[in-house]
C-alpha cells in the first residue's frame, strides 16, 4: 500500500502543477512540469526509503511480482504493458515533428560594452539618461520632457506595444513573440536606461545571438528617432508605468 | 565485485543524468562566435575608402591602440600625411620613397625606414622601430587594408585623398 | 418595508453620483493621463497619435458615438454603453468578441481603471459634448427569432436586397462603393466573413443591435428608422442578423503559432484553386499588420488576415494563397480609380523565406538584412491583357533588391466576389534559394497589398516569420526507436527477472 | 603486485624531482625575456596541431591537473585535521584514517605532478605565444613555484614516512607541525598558480595593449586573486571530504565484518560531515567571486549571470540541489544509528518538503523554454507564478531556507542518540524554535520585500541580511544545543546500522562534486570568451570560440569518468600495496 500512497502523492503534486494551465490558461510550461517532476517523485521517494521497514514497504509490491510464483499472470501482463508504453512514449515523442522547434529568447540578453549610433560611441557601463537628473533639478522640464517622450511613444510606439504600455497594441497579435509590455515589474524596472536605450536604439537586429535576434520584430531606431527623442521616451515609459530604472549604484 | 559493478554503475548512471540534463533538457544556446574578420567587400569610392580606413585603424589594425596620446608609445598621426612630405628630406631618413603616400606605405610595411626621436624600440637608440610590419602575421592587413589606412590618415590630415579607390596601374607599379 | 427603504436608498445612491462636476475632474485627471495621448487635450480626437491610428481615434466634441446600444434616435449612448467602449472585455466579459473597441487601437482599460474610474472618464467626455444621460432605453433583444434555417433563409434575402449594394454579394465588403464616414476618414464595409474583426461583437444579438441602431457617422444607416427608404420590420432585422452571423468563417480566425503543413501530393500540383486536391491540406490563417518601419509606411491598411494552404510534390511546392480584399485593383479601370480616390495599383502577394536555412536562425522579418532573404512576388495586371507577374527577388534589406531570374516560379491568381485566390508554385531545388527538404522546418512570411488603398512598394501589409513543414508520409526512424526502447525495457525485465530466480535458489 | 612499495616510491621521487627540474627550466626559460606588449596574433601564430584539437587537450589536461590537484591539497589539510583531532580526542581510530588517507594522497601527488607538467607542455606546444606573454611577466612566480612544490615534496615524504616513528610524545607535535608545513607548502603552490589563471581574467599591472608595467606583486594580486584563493580553498576541503567519503561508502558497501563496518560508517559520516561543512560557507565565497568579476568588467559579469550562461547556473543548481537533497538523506537515514532516532522520523517528511520547494525554487529558470502555445497562453516570455520565482531574491531566499533546513536535519540527527536533562531543557528547545521560525519569516519577508517592493535598486541588497540571519541562527542554535546536552543522557552511538542505500548518497555527493568543479572550471574560464588574456590579448587560434554548455556537460563528463577511474585505480593502488607490505 505504500507504492499506492507513493503513485498518489505525486500525482497529487502532478496535477497541483497542471492546475494553473487547466483552470487559469497560465500553464506552467511542459519543461518545468518535467523537471519539477523529477525531483519531486526522487524527493518522495527518498522520504520513503529512510527506514529499512519503509523501502521494503514500497518495493514489496513490486519485489513480489517478480518473486512470488502465484502472481506470475499479473508479472506477465506488467512485463508486456510496460515496455509497449515505453515504446509509445517514445513513439509519440519522436513523432511530434509538427510542433515548430521550441525557441528560446532570453529577454534581456547581454549587452554589449559599447554601442556605436548617431556617429558616437557610447559606452554602455557608464551611459545615463541626460535629462534623468532634472526629475530633482527641474521637475517642471522633466514633466515637459516626459510629455514630448509620449508624443514620441504615441507616434511611433503605441501600434505594437500598446496605449497601455503593456505589449498588446493594436497589431501586437500579428508579432511573434507578443511586443514586450512595459507595465509590471520584470521588464523595464530590471533594466537600466542604458540598456533600454541601445534595445530601441538598435532593435531586435541588434541583439546576441541568444537574445534570438530573428525573433525579435523591433526595428532599428536609430534611423528614424533622435537620439534625443530616444531619451525622452525612456522618460516616459518608465514615468507612465511608475517604474524606476535600476542603476548599479 | 559486484558491490563494485554496482557502484560504478551508479556513479556512471548519476553522470550520465547531468550530461542528458545539459545537453538535452536545457536549451542549447551557442555562444556568441569570436569576431571574425568581416569580408570586406572592394571599396568603390574615396569615401568607402577612408571608412575602411578608420574602421581598420581601430579595429583590425591596431593602430589606435599605440597611436594615441594615452598609450605614449607611438607619435600621433593627426597629421602624418602632412609631415610625411617633410620627412622624406630629412638626413635620418633610410627609406626610398619620393613623395609622401610613397613614405606613408613605408612607414607601414617597414617602419624602420625612418623612426621618429624618441619612438625608437628600447636599447636602439631610435634606428629601430618598434611598430611591426602590418603585412606580419600578429596584424596581417592585406594590400587593400593599407591603402584604406593611408586614405584615412590623408583624410583626418586635412589634404587630398591621393588613393584611389581600386589599385591603379601606378600604384600597383610602385609597389 | 424594508424593501421600500432600500429602493429608496438606491433611488438616492443613483441620483447621488451621475455627472457631478466632481465626477468630471476626477474624469479629466484621468482622462489627461491615458485618453489625450489619441483623443487629444480638448477632446477632438486630435492626439499626438490620431493621425497614424486606423480608425482614427472618436472626436468627443461631436458627441457622435459609432458604437451604441441606443436607438438610432437617441442621441447618446447608454451608461452601459459607455463602460464597455472604455473599460472593456475585463468588465464585459459576456460581450464575444470585446476587448476593448476590437481590431483597433483601444484597449479594454478595465485592469488599470476602476468601476469608478471608468464612470468617471465617461462622465468627463460626455461633459465634452453637452450629453446628457440617455433617455430612451437600449434595444432591446427580447424579440429574438432563433437562427433557423429559415430564419436564415430569410434573411439572404433582404441582405441581397438591402445590405450587399455595400457588404457584397458574399458578404466580404467588397461591393464598390468609396464611403467616408462624417469625419472625413475612409471606410471600408465590414467584412461579414471575419465575425473576429467586429468591433462590438458578432453574436444575431450584437449584428441586430447594429441593424437597428446603426452606425452613426457612417453609411450604415438604422434599418429601424422608419425615414429611411430600406427600413425593416424587427422581424426582418433578426433574420438579417442570423444570415450575418451565419456568414462567420470561425475556422479562418488568425490563429499566431499554427505551422504552415505542405501535405505531398500524389500527382502534378494542382493550378486552380477550385481543385479537389486543395481539400488535403490544412488551412493556416495569419494576421497581416502594416508595414510601419521604414520608407513609406502604411498607416491605413484595408487587408487584416491570410490564408494559406500548400502542397508539394518531388519536385515543387505550391501554395493557394487566399485573402479578402475589398476591390479588385485594375489601374485602367474608370470604376476601379473611383473607388481607390487616389493613385491606383494592381494588387499583389508575396512569399519570403531566407535565403539560406541554418536551424533555427532567420534574417530580419522585413525584408532580411545581413542575412538575405528569397521574395516571390506575385503581381495583378497592371494594364488590360498584360498579364500577372510573378518575380523572384534576392534582398539583403529595403534597399538592397535584387531581381534573379527563376523560371522554375509560376504564379496565376483570381478574383472573385471579394476574395483574391493565388496559387504560387516554386521549385524545391530552386535555382537561387535554399534547397527545402521534407520533415524540417522553413521559415516563411507573408506579404499582400491592396492597390486600391495605394499600397505599392515597401507600403503594404505583412506577417512575421511562420513556420512551415513538408509534411512526410511515412517515416521510418520513428519505428525503430520505439521498438529499440520496447526490447531494452523488456530485456531489463527479464534480467531482472532471472537474477531475482537465482537469488532464490540460492537462498 | 609486481611494484613493490619500495620501487614505487622511488618512481613518485624521479617523477617528483624531474617535475622540479622542469619547473626551473621554465623559470629560466622566462625570466631572459624582454618585456613586451601583448602580440596580435593572427591563425599562423598557432603551431599546426595535426589534427589534435588544442582546446581540448589543454581543457583536458587542465581539468584533470585541477582535479588531482585539489585531491592532493584537500586530502592533507583533511589528514591533518584528523590527526589534530585524533590527537585532541586520545582517539586511535582517527590517527588510523588520517594515515590510511595519506598513502592515497602520495601516488595522487605524483599524478598531480604528471598531469601538471602535461598541461604545462601543452600549453607551450598548443600556445607558444601566450605562454611567452605571460612567462614574461610572470617568470619570476616559476621560482616560488619550484620552490614550494620542493618543500611539499619533501614535507609529504617526511609526514608520510614519519608517521610511525613520530607518533608518540613531543614528537607527534613536531610530525603535526610537519603536516602544517606540508599545507602551507600546498596551498602556496596554489595561490601561485592561481596568480597565473587570475590574471588571465582580470589581468591588472598592465596597460591597455598588455605592456607589463614592472609590478609583479600588482599582476598577481589582481581583482579575482584572493577571492579565488578562499574559493579554491574551501572548495578543496569540501572536495576532499566527499572523496574520502565516498570511499569509505564503497569500503562499507563491501566490508566483509562488523567491526570493519563499523569503522567506515565512521570514517563515511565524519568526512562528509566535513564536507558538508565546508559547502556552507562556499556560495559566500562565491558572491565575493562574482561581486569582483562585476567590478573588473561589468560585461563579464553579465556574460557571466544573464547572457550565454544564464542556463549554467540551473545546471549549477540542480547539483547543488542534488549535493544537498543526497546529505539530508544521509542524516535521516543516520537517524537509525541512535536508539531516540525513532521519535523525529515524523518530522522528515515536513523537512524534505521545504528543501524540495526551495530547491524547485532555485533552479526555476528566468528564461522559460516555452512551445509556442504556451508562449502565447502566457502572452510573452513572462510567467504570472514563475516569473518571479527566476529572479535572484527568490533563489536567495530558497538557498538561505534550504540551508536552515539541512541545519534541522542535523540538529534531529544529533539528538538520536542523547536526551537533554538540565532543567530548562524545554525553554531551550523553545528558545530554539523560536529563533528558527523567526529567521524563516525574516528570511521570507526580506526576499520578498526587497524583491518585489522596493525600487529595483535594492534587489540584491536582501542577500547580506538573509545570509546574516541564517549564519546568526545556525550559531545561536548551536551554542544552546551545546549547553542544552551538558550531561544529557546518551545512548551509544550504534556505527555501521545504516542502510546501503544511504552509502549512495556519499557517492553521489563525490561523483556530483567533481561533476560541479569541472563545470564550474569551464564557466569561469569561458567568460573570458575569445580573449587569451582578457581585454589583452586576443585568441586568434581556430579553436576561440566559445563552448556551449551541452560541449562543456560533454567534455566535463567524460573527464569526470576518466579523473573517477584513475582515482579508482590509486584507491586499488594503494590498497595493493598496503597489503603488499603487511603480508
Amino acid at each position: 500500500m505504500r507504492l499506492l500512497k507513493f503513485i498518489l502523492i505525486n500525482l497529487f503534486f502532478f496535477g497541483l502543477l497542471k492546475a494553473p494551465g487547466l483552470f487559469l490558461g497560465k500553464p506552467i510550461p511542459a519543461s518545468i512540469v518535467s523537471m519539477y517532476m523529477f525531483f519531486i517523485v526522487i524527493t518522495v521517494l527518498l522520504v520513503m526509503t529512510i527506514t529499512d521497514k519503509g523501502a521494503k514497504g514500497l518495493f514489496a509490491p513490486i519485489a513480489a511480482l517478480v518473486e512470488d510464483p502465484s502472481k506470475a499472470l499479473i508479472r506477465n501482463i506488467v512485463f508486456v504493458i510496460v515496455p509497449v508504453v515505453a515504446a509509445f512514449v517514445v513513439y509519440m515523442q519522436s513523432n511530434d515533428a509538427f510542433a515548430p522547434p521550441v525557441e528560446l529568447r532570453s529577454a534581456h540578453p547581454a549587452p554589449p560594452a559599447m554601442v556605436k549610433a548617431y556617429g558616437k560611441t557610447f559606452d554602455l557601463a557608464t551611459l545615463e539618461n541626460p535629462y534623468r537628473r532634472l526629475a530633482k533639478e527641474g521637475p517642471v522640464a522633466f514633466s515637459a520632457l516626459v510629455r514630448e517622450g509620449g508624443e514620441v511613444y504615441f507616434k511611433n510606439c503605441v501600434f505594437c506595444h500598446g496605449p497601455k504600455l503593456d505589449g498588446r497594441g493594436h497589431y501586437a497579435n500579428a508579432l511573434d513573440p507578443l511586443p514586450m509590455p512595459f507595465s509590471g515589474n520584470d521588464t523595464i524596472a530590471q533594466l537600466q536606461e542604458s540598456y533600454v536605450f541601445w534595445r530601441v536604439v538598435k532593435g531586435g537586429p541588434g541583439l546576441p545571438r541568444e537574445g534570438g535576434p530573428s525573433i525579435s520584430s523591433m526595428p532599428s531606431w536609430e534611423a528614424s528617432l533622435t537620439e534625443e527623442e530616444v531619451w525622452k521616451v525612456i522618460l516616459f515609459i518608465y514615468d507612465y508605468t511608475g517604474n524606476t530604472p535600476r542603476s548599479w549604484k | 565485485m559486484n558491490n563494485f559493478l554496482k557502484v560504478a554503475a551508479f556513479s556512471l548512471a548519476v553522470i550520465g543524468l547531468y550530461t542528458f540534463y545539459s545537453v538535452w533538457v536545457i536549451p542549447p544556446i551557442n555562444p556568441e562566435a569570436p569576431p571574425k574578420e568581416a569580408v570586406v567587400e572592394e571599396p568603390a569610392t574615396v569615401d568607402e575608402l577612408v571608412e575602411l580606413g578608420e574602421s581598420v585603424y581601430n579595429g583590425k589594425g591596431a593602430c589606435s591602440l599605440c597611436h594615441t596620446a594615452a598609450a605614449g608609445r607611438a607619435p600621433l598621426l593627426e597629421r602624418a600625411a602632412v609631415i610625411a612630405g617633410q620627412r622624406i628630406k630629412e638626413p635620418g631618413y633610410k627609406g626610398n620613397a619620393t613623395h609622401a603616400e610613397g613614405y606613408l606605405y613605408e612607414s607601414l610595411v617597414n617602419p624602420s625606414a625612418y623612426v621618429v626621436p624618441g619612438f625608437g624600440a628600447s636599447g636602439s637608440a631610435d634606428k629601430v622601430s618598434p611598430m611591426p610590419d602590418v603585412r606580419g602575421s600578429s596584424i596581417g592587413l592585406n594590400e587593400t587594408e593599407i591603402r584604406a589606412i593611408i586614405a584615412y590618415l590623408q583624410s583626418i590630415s586635412g589634404v587630398e585623398v591621393t588613393i584611389a579607390p581600386a589599385p591603379t596601374e601606378e600604384t600597383k607599379a610602385k609597389e | 418595508m424594508i424593501f421600500r427603504f432600500l429602493i429608496f436608498f438606491l433611488l438616492l445612491a443613483s441620483f447621488s453620483h451621475p455627472a457631478l462636476a466632481d465626477d468630471i475632474d476626477r474624469g479629466k485627471v484621468i482622462y489627461d493621463k491615458r485618453c489625450s495621448w489619441c483623443h487629444g487635450a480638448e477632446g477632438a480626437g486630435d492626439g499626438p497619435a490620431a493621425e497614424f491610428l486606423n480608425p482614427p481615434p472618436r472626436d468627443f466634441t461631436l458627441g457622435l458615438y459609432k458604437w451604441k446600444s441606443t436607438p438610432f434616435d437617441e442621441y447618446t449612448p447608454s451608461d452601459e454603453d459607455f463602460a464597455r467602449m472604455i473599460a472593456g472585455e475585463s468588465a464585459h466579459k459576456k460581450v464575444s468578441g470585446w476587448d476593448g473597441m476590437s481590431r483597433t487601437s483601444m484597449p479594454g482599460w478595465g485592469d488599470l481603471l476602476s468601476k469608478d474610474e471608468v464612470r468617471e472618464v465617461a462622465a468627463y467626455i460626455k461633459s465634452l459634448a453637452g450629453l446628457e444621460k440617455a433617455e430612451k432605453p437600449s434595444i432591446s433583444t427580447s424579440g429574438k427569432v432563433s437562427a433557423s434555417k429559415e430564419s436564415i433563409e430569410r434573411g439572404r434575402k433582404i441582405f441581397k436586397d438591402a445590405c450587399s449594394e455595400c457588404h457584397g454579394n458574399e458578404g466580404r465588403g467588397d461591393a464598390a462603393k468609396k464611403l467616408r464616414d462624417d469625419w472625413g476618414a475612409r471606410t471600408w464595409p465590414r467584412d461579414l466573413t471575419k465575425g473576429w474583426s467586429f468591433r462590438a461583437g458578432n453574436r444575431p444579438e450584437d449584428i441586430y443591435t447594429r441593424v437597428t441602431a446603426g452606425i452613426n457617422g457612417t453609411q450604415m444607416p438604422s434599418f429601424a428608422d422608419p425615414a429611411s427608404k430600406k427600413t425593416m420590420t424587427e422581424e426582418e432585422r433578426w433574420d438579417v442578423a442570423n444570415y450575418a452571423a451565419s456568414l462567420d468563417e470561425p475556422q479562418r480566425k488568425p490563429k499566431p503559432e499554427s505551422v504552415l503543413k505542405a501535405v505531398r501530393a500524389d500527382n502534378s500540383l494542382p493550378s486552380a484553386p477550385e481543385d479537389a486536391a486543395w481539400d488535403k491540406a490544412e488551412v493556416s490563417n495569419y494576421y497581416l499588420f502594416p508595414q510601419i518601419i521604414a520608407g513609406e509606411k502604411a498607416y491605413t491598411p484595408s487587408l487584416d488576415s491570410i490564408s494559406v494552404k500548400a502542397l508539394y510534390n518531388d519536385r515543387e511546392i505550391a501554395f493557394l494563397l487566399e485573402w479578402d480584399d475589398p476591390t479588385n485593383s485594375m489601374p485602367w479601370d474608370d470604376k476601379s480609380k473611383e473607388i481607390a480616390g487616389g493613385e491606383l495599383f494592381p494588387d499583389g502577394v508575396a512569399i519570403q523565406i531566407p535565403a539560406d536555412i541554418k536551424g533555427n536562425e532567420r534574417p530580419y522579418f522585413g525584408m532580411g538584412g545581413a542575412k538575405p532573404v528569397i521574395i516571390w512576388r506575385w503581381q495583378s495586371e497592371n494594364e488590360p491583357g498584360a498579364g500577372q507577374s510573378v518575380k523572384t527577388l534576392f534582398s539583403k534589406g529595403p534597399e538592397r533588391i535584387t531581381v534573379k531570374e527563376e523560371p522554375g516560379i509560376t504564379a496565376s491568381g483570381r478574383y472573385d466576389n471579394g476574395r483574391w485566390r493565388v496559387i504560387i508554385k516554386a521549385q524545391l531545388k530552386p535555382a537561387t534559394g535554399p534547397v527545402i527538404e521534407e520533415g524540417s522546418f522553413l521559415p516563411i512570411a507573408f506579404a499582400a497589398w491592396d492597390g486600391s488603398n495605394q499600397d505599392h512598394k515597401g507600403k503594404h501589409t505583412m506577417t512575421g516569420w511562420q513556420w512551415a513543414t513538408l509534411q512526410k508520409q511515412a517515416s521510418k526512424p520513428s519505428y525503430i526507436w520505439p521498438l529499440i526502447i520496447g526490447i531494452l525495457v523488456l530485456a531489463v525485465e527479464i534480467l531482472w527477472l532471472m537474477s531475482a530466480r537465482r537469488g532464490k535458489q540460492a537462498r | 603486485m609486481a611494484l613493490s612499495n619500495k620501487r614505487l616510491s622511488i618512481i613518485k621521487v624521479v617523477f617528483s624531482l624531474s617535475f622540479f627540474a622542469f619547473l626551473l627550466a621554465v623559470y629560466f626559460f622566462a625570466s631572459g625575456q624582454p618585456v613586451v606588449s601583448a602580440p596580435v596574433l593572427g591563425a599562423l601564430d598557432y603551431p599546426a596541431t595535426h589534427g589534435v584539437n588544442r582546446r581540448l587537450a589543454v581543457w583536458m589536461a587542465a581539468q584533470m591537473h585541477l582535479w588531482f590537484a585539489a585531491f592532493v591539497l584537500a586530502v592533507p589539510i583533511l589528514v591533518l585535521i584528523l590527526e589534530f583531532i585524533g590527537v585532541i580526542k586520545k582517539d586511535k581510530r582517527y590517527d588510523r584514517v588520517a594515515c590510511e588517507f595519506l598513502r592515497v594522497s602520495i601516488t595522487a601527488f605524483s599524478l598531480t605532478a604528471i598531469t601538471g607538467a602535461l598541461l604545462l607542455l601543452s600549453l607551450i606546444v598548443f600556445y607558444p605565444q601566450l605562454m611567452k606573454y605571460l612567462a614574461s611577466i610572470f617568470g619570476p612566480t616559476a621560482l616560488f613555484y619550484a620552490l614550494f612544490f620542493l618543500f611539499e615534496s619533501a614535507t609529504l615524504y617526511a609526514y608520510y614516512y614519519g608517521w610511525g616513528r613520530m607518533s608518540e610524545g613531543s614528537l607527534k607535535w613536531v610530525h603535526l607541525l610537519i603536516g602544517l608545513g606540508l599545507n602551507t607548502a600546498g596551498t602556496g603552490l596554489m595561490f601561485v598558480a592561481n596568480a597565473w589563471v587570475t590574471f588571465m581574467m582580470t589581468p591588472a599591472g598592465v596597460d591597455v595593449s598588455g605592456v607589463f608595467n614592472g609590478n609583479l606583486w600588482e599582476a598577481v594580486n589582481n581583482h579575482l586573486w584572493s577571492p579565488m584563493n578562499l574559493h579554491r580553498f574551501i572548495a578543496n576541503i569540501a572536495y576532499g571530504g566527499s572523496i574520502v567519503g565516498a570511499y569509505a561508502a564503497y569500503r562499507y558497501l563491501s566490508a566483509a565484518n562488523e567491526k570493519e563496518r563499523a569503522h567506515y560508517d565512521w570514517m563515511g559520516y565524519t568526512s562528509s560531515l566535513i564536507a558538508i561543512g565546508a559547502l556552507l560557507p562556499l556560495p559566500f565565497a562565491g558572491y565575493w567571486l562574482t561581486a569582483e568579476i562585476y567590478s573588473y568588467s561589468q560585461q563579464m559579469g553579465i556574460t557571466l549571470m544573464g547572457g550565454v550562461f544564464a542556463w549554467l547556473f540551473i545546471v549549477q543548481a540542480v547539483l547543488i540541489g542534488a549535493l544537498f537533497l543526497a546529505a539530508n538523506y544521509y542524516l535521516w537515514c543516520g537517524f537509525g544509528r541512535g536508539s531516540y532516532g525513532e521519535r523525529y522520523l515524523g518530522y522528515v517528511k515536513y523537512i524534505a518538503f521545504v528543501i524540495a520547494i526551495c530547491f524547485l525554487v532555485w533552479f526555476t529558470p528566468h528564461t522559460l523554454i516555452l512551445t509556442p502555445t504556451e508562449a502565447r497562453a502566457l502572452g510573452g516570455q513572462y510567467h504570472p507564478y514563475l516569473g518571479p520565482l527566476g529572479l535572484m531574491p527568490a533563489k536567495n531566499t530558497a538557498v538561505n531556507i534550504m540551508l536552515l533546513f539541512t541545519f534541522l536535519s542535523f540538529l534531529l540527527y544529533r539528538r538520536s542518540h542523547r536526551t537533554p536533562t538540565v532543567a530548562w531543557a524545554a525553554y531551550g528547545k523553545a528558545a530554539q524554535a523560536g529563533l528558527f521560525t523567526a529567521a524563516v519569516i525574516n528570511i521570507t519577508f526580506l526576499g520578498v520585500y526587497y524583491g518585489y517592493f522596493t525600487n529595483t535598486l535594492y534587489k540584491v541588497a536582501s542577500s547580506v541580511p538573509q545570509v546574516a540571519t541564517t549564519l546568526f541562527v545556525i550559531v545561536a542554535c548551536l551554542v544552546i544545543e551545546a549547553f542544552m546536552h551538558r550531561g544529557a543522557e546518551r545512548t551509544e552511538f550504534r556505527w555501521g546500522r545504516m542502510p546501503g542505500r544511504s552509502q549512495y548518497a556519499l557517492l553521489l555527493i563525490a561523483v556530483s562534486f567533481t561533476w560541479l568543479m569541472g563545470l564550474m572550471g569551464f564557466v569561469r574560464s569561458a567568460i573570458r570568451q575569445h580573449w587569451h588574456v582578457y581585454g589583452v590579448m586576443r585568441d586568434a587560434s581556430a579553436e576561440a570560440f566559445t563552448p556551449s554548455i551541452a560541449y562543456a556537460a560533454k567534455v566535463v563528463s567524460i573527464g569526470t569518468i576518466i579523473f573517477m577511474s584513475i582515482i579508482v585505480f590509486i584507491f586499488w593502488l594503494s590498497s595493493a600495496g598496503r597489503e603488499a607490505s603487511d603480508e
